[in-house]
């Protein structure tokens, strides 16, 4: 899986994108949400505000009870601010 | 028609390839967004605009398509920006046009409250106290909900 | 700011006019009137603009400030064409700039549908079977009563 | 009185203007419109569809019971189609 980060989550995580293997028995955003929050204490407060967490899952935005696969490209930043 | 660029454009040239030589467009509304100067008087804070290269042109052409799928349009254009930029620097265009000038208010209005809740664009604000992450906004949020179905 | 002129416009140097070195305007919303071709393929349709000189000064002058007044504006543009004008030919500018990008789309729309069933233009249309006058729409009045408080 | 025509009003009757006297007892428009009507086949053609007359006292619009006096400038035309 590849997960990319942007503005201030990537700011607080410390790198712009990686790829991962999907641990068994994480197949929602929700669920990968809450496993990455455990990698380690960037990872912790970057998704501390969990309510300011927004996920795209292969470049379109999705809710928390999205299906993740190991082939998907998620991203995670903040609420967004164009225009 | 989607321009995700960090270089400035040219309103004038963009509407002119939209418009011209063509006799059915009555109505032409555009809308450029502009930085402003937050900082109010403490220095001008310049910002950097982050994005979501492939998802940023697939949000936009998302939206356009809807706007088309809604209203008689005869051209769209959005154009969005990212990089440096400075107070009074152009951050977004948008076109609409179409035979009639409610079909163009409503499309073009439309386009830029959806752009602003839906495409993945992130601003960081250089203030005189340091670098920050501009929220977003619960106004627009309303802005953009008022466009559901 | 109101200019009614027999010469063509460059929305581009209006704009920059309008905007250049300002750094509290967010949003620029504009709109521009262009001649459609009416006689629908049975060949190109020119035609003439007549108005009432001062009165259409007066009236486009009392819809600005109306405009300023129910909105908060940084500047407001109108320039409307009068003359001989063909299909494709641009009639009228209207710009509106706020910090806000829902005032200036309001108030742009607002001043084109006041303008329309206010200001004192007639158009003479010459289409294959001879000039006529053209009928005041319905659909315009309507548009205009939806500003009314 | 300046009368002032505009558009198919002024095709009709066959001037752009004109310096009127008003006669005695004429004080409104709707008075005016009708005594002008009947000065001759241009005017009454002009102004046989009066639904459809419009007309500006010292160039703004009015009613039909605004008043007329000697010095105004009135303007008739019909429905205005600018933009």
């Amino acid at each position: 899986m590849k997960l990319l980060y942007f503005a201030w989550i990537r700011a607080r995580i410390g790198i712009p994108e990686e790829d991962l293997s999907l641990p068994a028995g994480i197949v929602r955003v929700d669920q990968l949400v809450d496993w990455l929050a455990s990698r380690g204490p960037g990872y912790a407060a970057a998704l501390a505000e969990r309510g300011s967490v927004r996920v795209a899952v292969n470049q379109e935005h999705v809710g928390l009870d999205h299906p993740v696969r190991d082939g998907d490209e998620v991203a995670l930043f903040p609420p967004v601010t164009g225009g | 028609m989607i321009r995700v660029q960090r270089e400035d454009f040219d309103t004038a040239a963009e509407t002119e390839r939209l418009v011209g030589g063509q006799h059915d467009i009555g109505a032409v509304v555009s809308f450029v967004g502009l930085v402003r100067d937050m900082a109010e008087g403490a220095g001008a804070s310049s910002m950097t605009l982050e994005h979501y290269p492939g998802m940023t042109e697939r949000e936009l052409g998302r939206i356009e398509a809807e706007a088309r799928a809604r209203w008689p349009l005869s051209e769209t254009l959005i154009i969005h920006r990212f990089g440096r930029l400075e107070p009074g620097d152009r951050i977004v265009l948008v076109i609409a046009t179409s035979p009639h000038r409610a079909a163009a208010f409503e499309a073009c209005w439309f386009l830029i409250d959806w752009l602003k809740t839906s495409a993945p664009f992130w601003k960081l604000e250089e203030g005189p106290e340091g670098s920050t992450w501009v929220d977003a906004k619960g106004t627009d949020d309303e802005a953009a909900a008022r466009w559901q179905k």
